[in-house]
């Protein structure tokens, strides 16, 4: 029996991208900060001239602000449904995968949240919500769920990482017991004197000693924030719906509005999770471990979440346009005719028809296949929010008014920066943390072996 | 483990604090920065000192009461004054925003000499004290004079209010000029000159709609820009709902314009024709023997043929009608169904009273246009009746001093405008460039320009420019920098009504009044009163200009005029009007009825008779050439109006009337007028082209489309606007536009710039103008 | 009472807080819960629990 | 306390837009100048609105003056998360433009687009500020805030103030908005909509009687009457 831990396979993948730092990555950092850099002087100059710099106007007061707003919210449902769902329902191939579905969640709730703070036209008094908040405005519903799924999000996100970040604290003890040293040097160990970084791990990990009873509780308090937290996200996407829904605006005015929001939002969830499981899975060279399996797997799921928002938008449609409500007839004209029909088809087409002819057969859920898929749902949701806003913004009941909204420079660079900052923070925090939750991935490797052996048991008799 | 939740805590709510406390930052910055209302008087909102004072309108001539609300010396709210007799405490846009006018930062501040050349367009100014300005002016006058070239002395006016034009007339005969020249609107001089020929009386018409069954306009601006509008509206709308029996109003125009838009019935008609369809519904009334025979028959001439003292016999208006306008023809020439013109004549002559109103818009034959619709009146016996076509009276005042005059030869000197030639034509402006600029009959010295912008309103491919160009020293009152004060080389600026003493007559009721202009704040600027300064130079120059305008101010010298009326004056100052209150028809045939029906007749015979053929006219007329052409010249009738453009070649015809949106004296940019533009096309801040979709459709230009609209005149730009309610031939363009501003006006605008365009650019002086459009 | 509430400026902020405070309070207090699992003596600190330095 | 409410006779209006022009000098609202006109941003709290139906040569026009409807039950008001907006005693919607944060969830809700947001510091060329009303009510708003008609409560306040200087009661006669004393065809009526024996109360059952998209259910308490 070894003294020393031997650090395996799965341990120097995840670790090394925490110990080395390549030029590219740092390029690629480089020109993130670059663009929000940009976006952030844009927006000091919004703050200092008013919101007159954006495109908007009478009647379309609200706009792409609002349009990234309710986009980010939605892809923070990928932790939820990932890692909360599939843990729920004991998925075991979900283990490699959970934590940056929980990053991608919390990132997005962040940068969700702001595009809010953007869009005010007085920020300095954002703090009259708590002071003299109304409940009865639906804004105020959001201030609640959405602060709430943070602070969730926040500790789901942190409670599965607790053993790995002990894992680092023991790895970047400043010195080893000179016994161990030898040993190390033998199996050709690199000793990482990172104290500063110790003592952050230290103070991350909370003492944790992985005792069985320390586990039992660990998985314990998992479990009850994956169960607690699944309520919280989807009243989140309802009430981000009822923002809209509870105005009396045409096509807003609709009962089908929450759940239809709540669809796309995991919808869209899923799709970044692609996008930036694969990102990780390629800069950090974790494809034995983020396999086919999550691809076909996950890509099943697109498939059908891609099937339910067809299911819930021919519903929406076809009910506003067999009617013959006026006001209704106006904004879906302005969709499917009007100056929005190119936005609703190219729409329909992303969401839709690019997922299903990609993910319907096997060959097409790979990673190539699912990135692909998964961009195009990633740009099909911006703008399936964005129809849903403006063409009834531009078209108000009294259908005088008619505004043409075009975004400035403005809303596009801080737009730009807004997503910048996202993926950002995102590598950033994968720098500090380790991409694949490592205890989780090994406890499924124990059970994979466990149940092998006992296969292996009731299969001895017969021979 | 405490602090650890707090570190978590920090990290969820880090990002937002941060920004909130970055935008605080700034924002308390700027509010403190540019704290909108810093320095306004709201700033000290307790200690307020108000007043109200009642003064009168000067924007249009209704010559509304105001009472305008004063607080610590600044106006800062105008209303309508309650007991005044035309507008009744109502105000209409351009009273509300005359405060802008009085505060606008495009102001001439003082008296300005130019110093630049007179050509060069970037003009440059010394700024001058009033004494110097006014020396300068007198010591022209008084060389002139010297050498008795008096005549060479020339003033040019608009419309003017109150004692202000007799203070012009004495002033120029005084000092020994016939040249005096009131640019008065084409339309308005048709209108008078109507009233004259028929009705022999020398004015405006007041209808007395209050009490009509049935008013029918000819013309689109009645509701909007005609002479006594906001008595018409008040008017309207109590004929409407402020009595039993609701009347009828209907609408002739080729555009649905706001008065159509109200109005009951729209009748959309070729630009142009408006005598036409009035003849036809002549000849239906007068068929259908609907029309009123004891009045035509009693107080008319020239209804039937008749032969004069000479024995010559003379076609009359009967058979004129009866011959000529058939329905066919008329729906011919006007493009209205024969069906609804006879429905209209029935409607008119069995709603009585009825009123038929007369175009001021200068398309067509202006005099005769008007003519024919006043018969319209005559022949339903609506003159001077309530419910009719009323005279307005004028107050006595106090006689002016008798001066003796000397006849000095300069006076008899042929005037610039030639309008003795034939005064019932309209002036024409383009012949009085030409003139100026051609030395006819004689070189101009000294040009004088009051309340009106003629390079403006009548640009005559630049021969007005040039024609002020040639004027070696011309002296405009413009309060702000227009076209023509562009071209003058002393500026002498006129304060805004709000600012001066003034008085001015009650018109538009019928009954006399008149009432008082007061200041109601300090002058902003080193500006004056026009009539001050007129009467100052009166005094410089003395006798017998001097004894002319013996006062030494204008307040002490309409103080004086009033002096007649029996009212007390510090009640009148409160009041700020005096009037008779009451209409008194005329009887026909009673005493009083010359006074109503050819009181200002010079040649024809003043026997209270209303002339279908215009005896005035023929006085002038008789003996020249075919006695046949002299008779139909002397009778309403319709011939097809002069046309500038071939139809090949200018396909559209121009029509344009003025908005409710357009104070007329003034040049300058109203914002808040400029915000309320063009109403049904939803056009601020710019000018456009209103065309018929189906016009469009054939040009293939869309709503939006910048384009060139270009007439033999010249050419401007404007955006396209599509609307079903114009005729399809016809396109539109608003007047008031197209002035350069040097003022940025709101964020993102650039100064200096021209707002709009202007379309007088593009109308001929006489008759239909057509324009061809094309794509920029 | 119902109606004063939703229409009350400042009660929505009040609710706000009772909803925001209490759970994280539960939530730190479960991390608390978590840490201070007693440690037998022979885990020494590796993750699983396995192993041993 | 009385229901206040307007009444406007699309019969007796001839769009000559002197309200919008008098609520403009009445309660400072800045003007906006060719740009931010042309961007659909000026703030006339009382547009009249055009609406434009058939074809030549039966064209319709229908001329609309459009104050804040003052909503018995203002959607705007539901959505405020900060009370900013809010019915006040006398029962008017008004804007706390101290309080407003700019979310313009109000400006979203309201059918009828009668809320205005200052998309800059209002400004005025210079020397024109000198005509600004004093009445701290309409004291010129922040950028960054929601503003609206207010049926001019300003003139509400000098009304109950005049009536105790005089010693008298005050008298739903006292009071008018801006646009209805200036209204030059003397369409608009206002008053006590519970007042049984007031004009609008009586006007506002005739059968002549219309409000803007009464089928939302907002109650509004500006009438219409039909042209005609």
């Amino acid at each position: 029996m070894e003294n020393v831990h031997r650090e395996t396979e799965l341990e120097r993948a995840v670790l090394n991208p925490l110990r080395h730092t390549t030029v590219q990555f740092w390029l690629v950092i480089g020109v993130l900060s670059a663009v929000v850099l940009v976006g952030a002087i844009t927006l000091v100059r919004q703050w200092v001239l008013g919101l007159g710099v954006t495109g908007l106007s009478r009647p379309i007061y609200w706009g792409i602000y609002i349009t990234n707003f309710v986009f980010f919210i939605g892809i923070s449902h990928a932790g939820t449904l990932i890692s909360a769902i599939l843990r729920v329902t004991q998925a075991e191939w979900r283990r490699p995968i959970t934590r940056i579905a929980e990053a991608i969640t919390f990132f997005a709730l962040i940068l969700g949240a702001i595009q809010i703070l953007i869009d005010l036209g007085r920020l300095d008094r954002v703090l009259n919500v708590i002071f003299f908040g109304r409940f009865q405005s639906p804004l105020l519903w959001d201030v609640t769920c959405i602060s709430l799924y943070l602070l969730s999000s926040t500790l789901y996100l942190y409670l599965p990482m607790i053993p790995d970040l002990a894992r680092l604290r023991d790895r970047m003890k400043p010195e080893l017991p000179l016994s161990a040293v030898g040993t190390l040097k033998r199996w050709n160990v690199e000793t990482f004197q990172h104290t500063w970084r110790y003592h952050f791990y230290r103070i991350l990990a909370l003492g944790w000693h992985g005792s069985a009873e320390q586990v039992r509780r660990l998985e314990r308090g998992i479990g009850i924030m994956a169960i607690l937290i699944i309520p919280i996200a989807v009243s989140v996407h309802t009430v981000v719906s009822w923002i809209f829904g509870m105005n009396m605006q045409p096509m807003w005015h609709s009962t089908i509005l929450g759940p239809y929001f709540v669809v796309g939002a995991i919808f869209s969830g899923i799709a970044t999770l692609f996008l930036f499981m694969t990102l990780i899975r390629k800069a950090w060279h974790l494809e034995p471990w983020i396999g086919p399996k999550q691809y076909d797997y996950l890509g099943i799921l697109l498939l059908v979440m891609s099937a339910f928002w067809g299911y819930f938008t021919l519903a929406e449609y076809l009910t506003t346009g067999y009617g013959t409500l006026v006001h209704e007839q106006e904004v879906l004209q302005a969709k499917l005719s009007g100056e929005y029909a190119p936005w609703f088809y190219a729409m329909v087409f992303l969401n839709f028809v690019v997922p299903f002819a990609i993910l319907i057969r096997r060959r097409g859920r790979t990673p190539v296949g699912t990135v692909i898929a998964s961009a195009a749902i990633a740009v099909g949701m911006w703008i399936e929010r964005f129809t849903i806003i403006a063409p009834t913004l531009t078209r108000p009941s009294l259908g005088y008014e008619r505004a043409i909204y075009a975004p400035t420079f403005t809303e596009i660079a801080i737009t730009a920066a807004s997503l910048a900052l996202f993926a950002l923070l995102f590598l950033l925090f994968f720098k500090i943390f380790p991409a694949i939750s490592v205890w989780e991935v090994e406890e499924g490797e124990h059970i994979a072996a466990v149940k092998r052996k006992a296969a292996e048991l009731l299969a001895a008799p017969q021979m | 483990m405490s602090h650890l939740s707090r570190r978590n805590f920090i990290k969820l709510t880090g990002v937002t604090a941060a920004a909130v406390a970055a935008a605080a930052g700034t924002q308390s910055l700027l509010d403190h920065a540019g704290q909108p209302w810093a320095g306004m008087p709201a700033a000290a909102a307790s200690a307020l000192e108000e007043k109200r004072v009642r003064t009168t309108c000067a924007l249009c001539p209704s010559g509304c009461g105001l009472e305008v609300r004063v607080v610590n010396g600044r106006a800062v709210k105008v209303e309508g004054s309650a007991i005044h007799p035309v507008n009744q405490g109502v105000c209409c846009l351009r009273g509300q925003a005359s405060l802008e006018m009085l505060y606008s930062p495009e102001r001439i501040q003082r008296p300005r000499v130019r110093t630049g050349s007179k050509t060069d367009p970037s003009a440059t100014w010394r700024e001058v004290s009033w004494d110097e300005a006014l020396a300068l002016v007198a010591g022209k006058l008084a060389e002139l004079a010297a050498d008795g070239q008096m005549h060479t002395v020339a003033f040019l006016h608009g419309d003017t209010r109150g004692s202000l034009r007799s203070v012009i007339n004495r002033f120029m005969s005084a000092y020994g000029s016939p040249n005096t020249i009131f640019l008065e609107s084409a339309g308005e001089h048709a209108v008078r000159m109507a009233m004259f020929l028929s009705q022999g009386i020398n004015g405006y018409p007041v209808y007395d709609v209050n009490n009509a069954n049935y008013v029918m306009a000819f013309g689109g601006n009645y509701l909007e820009s005609s002479r006594h509008v906001i008595g018409a509206l008040a008017a309207l709308a109590f004929m409407r709902r402020g009595r039993p029996r609701r009347g009828k109003f209907v609408a002739v125009h080729p555009r649905l314009s706001l008065t159509g838009v109200k109005a009951d019935e729209w009748v959309p008609i070729r630009p142009g024709t408006y005598g036409a369809l009035a003849l036809g519904m002549a000849n239906v009334i007068i068929n259908s023997g609907l029309y009123d025979a004891d009045f035509v028959r009693d107080f008319t001439f020239g209804f039937e043929d008749f032969t004069d003292a000479v024995g010559a016999s003379h076609m009359g208006f009967k058979r004129l009608v009866l011959e000529k306008y058939t329905l066919e023809r008329v729906e011919f020439i006007t493009g209205v169904p024969t069906a609804d013109i006879a429905r209209l004549a029935g409607e008119f002559a069995t709603n009585r009273p009825a009123i038929a109103v007369m175009p001021v818009e200068p398309d067509g034959l202006p005099l005769y246009d008007a003519l024919a619709v006043h018969a319209l009146n005559a022949l339903v016996g609506s003159i001077d009746v309530a419910g009719g076509v009323l005279v307005q009276r004028f107050p006595e005042l106090t006689p002016w001093p008798l001066v003796a005059v000397p006849t000095v030869p300069s006076l008899t000197q042929p005037r610039l405008d030639a309008i003795s030639d034939n005064p019932f034509e309209p002036l024409a402006p383009e012949l009085l460039a030409e003139r100026l600029a051609a030395d006819t009959p004689y070189p101009v010295n000294v040009l004088f320009l009051l309340n009106t912008n003629p390079v403006y309103e009548h640009p005559a491919n630049g021969k007005m420019a040039e024609a002020l160009l040639k004027v070696p020293f011309v002296v405009s009152f413009a309060s702000v920098p227009d076209e023509t004060s562009a071209h003058a080389d002393l500026i002498l600026p006129a304060s805004t009504f709000l600012e001066v003493w003034g008085d001015d007559f009650v018109e538009g009721t019928g009954y006399a009044g008149v009432s008082l202009r007061q200041p109601v704040v300090e002058p902003v600027h080193d500006t004056r009163n026009p009539g001050d300064v007129l009467l100052a130079l009166a005094a410089a120059l003395g006798d017998p200009v001097a004894q002319a305008l013996p006062f030494p101010d204008y307040k002490t010298l309409f103080e004086h005029r009033l002096s007649a009326i029996d009212t007390d004056w510090e009640k009148f100052r409160e009041n700020g009007v005096w009037s008779e209150m009451v209409y008194f028809h005329a009887e026909p045939g009673s005493r009083a009825w010359p006074q109503v029906v050819g009181r200002d007749r010079l040649q024809a015979p003043k026997d209270g008779r209303f002339d279908f053929f215009a005896r005035e006219l023929y006085a002038m007329v008789a003996g020249q050439g075919d006695p046949a052409k002299a008779d139909l010249a002397c009778l309403p009738h319709f011939q097809v109006p002069a046309e500038a453009g071939a139809a090949t070649e200018y396909p559209y015809v121009l029509v344009t009337q003025g908005l409710i949106t357009h104070p007329r004296p003034w040049p300058g940019i109203v914002p808040t007028l400029q915000e309320s533009y063009g109403l049904q096309a939803n056009m601020k801040w710019r000018a456009w082209v209103e065309m018929n979709p189906r016009a469009a459709k054939a040009l293939g230009v869309q709503s939006g489309d910048r384009v060139w609209v270009e007439s033999p005149q010249g050419r401007v730009q404007a955006v396209v606007r599509l609307y079903e309610g114009l005729w399809p031939n016809a396109v539109y363009m608003p007047p008031g536009m197209g002035h350069r501003t040097t003022i940025r006006w709101g964020r993102g605008s650039q100064a200096p710039a021209v707002i709009g365009a202007n379309v007088n650019q593009l109308l001929a002086s006489k008759g239909v103008t057509r324009v061809k459009v094309y794509k920029v | 009472m119902a109606h004063w509430i939703i229409d009350t400026a400042g009660v929505g902020g009040i609710i706000v807080g009772l909803i925001a405070i209490p759970v994280l309070i539960a939530y730190v207090r479960m991390v608390h819960w978590i840490a201070s699992a007693p440690k037998p003596p022979e885990a020494d600190g590796h993750p699983m629990g396995g192993g041993s330095e | 306390m009385p229901r206040w409410g307007m009444v406007i006779d699309l019969d007796k209006c001839f769009a000559c837009q002197s309200c919008t022009a008098a609520c403009r000098m009445e309660n400072n609202t800045p003007p906006a100048g060719p740009d931010q006109t042309g961007r659909d941003r000026a703030i006339l709290w009382n547009e009249v609105l055009a609406f434009v139906h058939g074809e030549y040569p039966k064209v319709e026009v229908l001329l609309v003056p459009r104050p804040c409807q003052q909503c018995d039950k203002p959607p705007c008001t539901y959505v405020c998360p900060v009370k900013a907006t809010y019915k006040n005693e006398d029962g008017i919607v008004v804007v706390d433009y101290q309080r407003c944060i700019g979310c313009r969830m109000c400006a979203v809700a309201c059918p009828y687009q009668v809320r205005y947001f200052n998309w800059y510091a209002p400004e005025w060329p210079a020397g024109m500020r000198e005509h600004l009303n004093p009445d701290p009510e309409v004291a010129p708003r922040p950028k960054g805030v929601i503003e609206k008609c207010t049926f001019c409560i300003q003139r509400l306040r000098h009304a109950k103030e005049k009536a105790a200087a005089e010693g008298r009661p005050f008298n739903a006669a006292d009071y008018q908005p801006a646009c209805v004393q200036t209204c030059t065809g003397h369409a608009r009526y206002f008053g006590d909509l519970d007042d049984p024996n007031s004009l609008v109360y009586q006007l506002s059952r005739s059968p002549r009687a219309f409000r803007l998209l009464e089928e939302m259910g907002t109650e509004p308490k500006v009438y219409y009457l039909k042209q005609g």
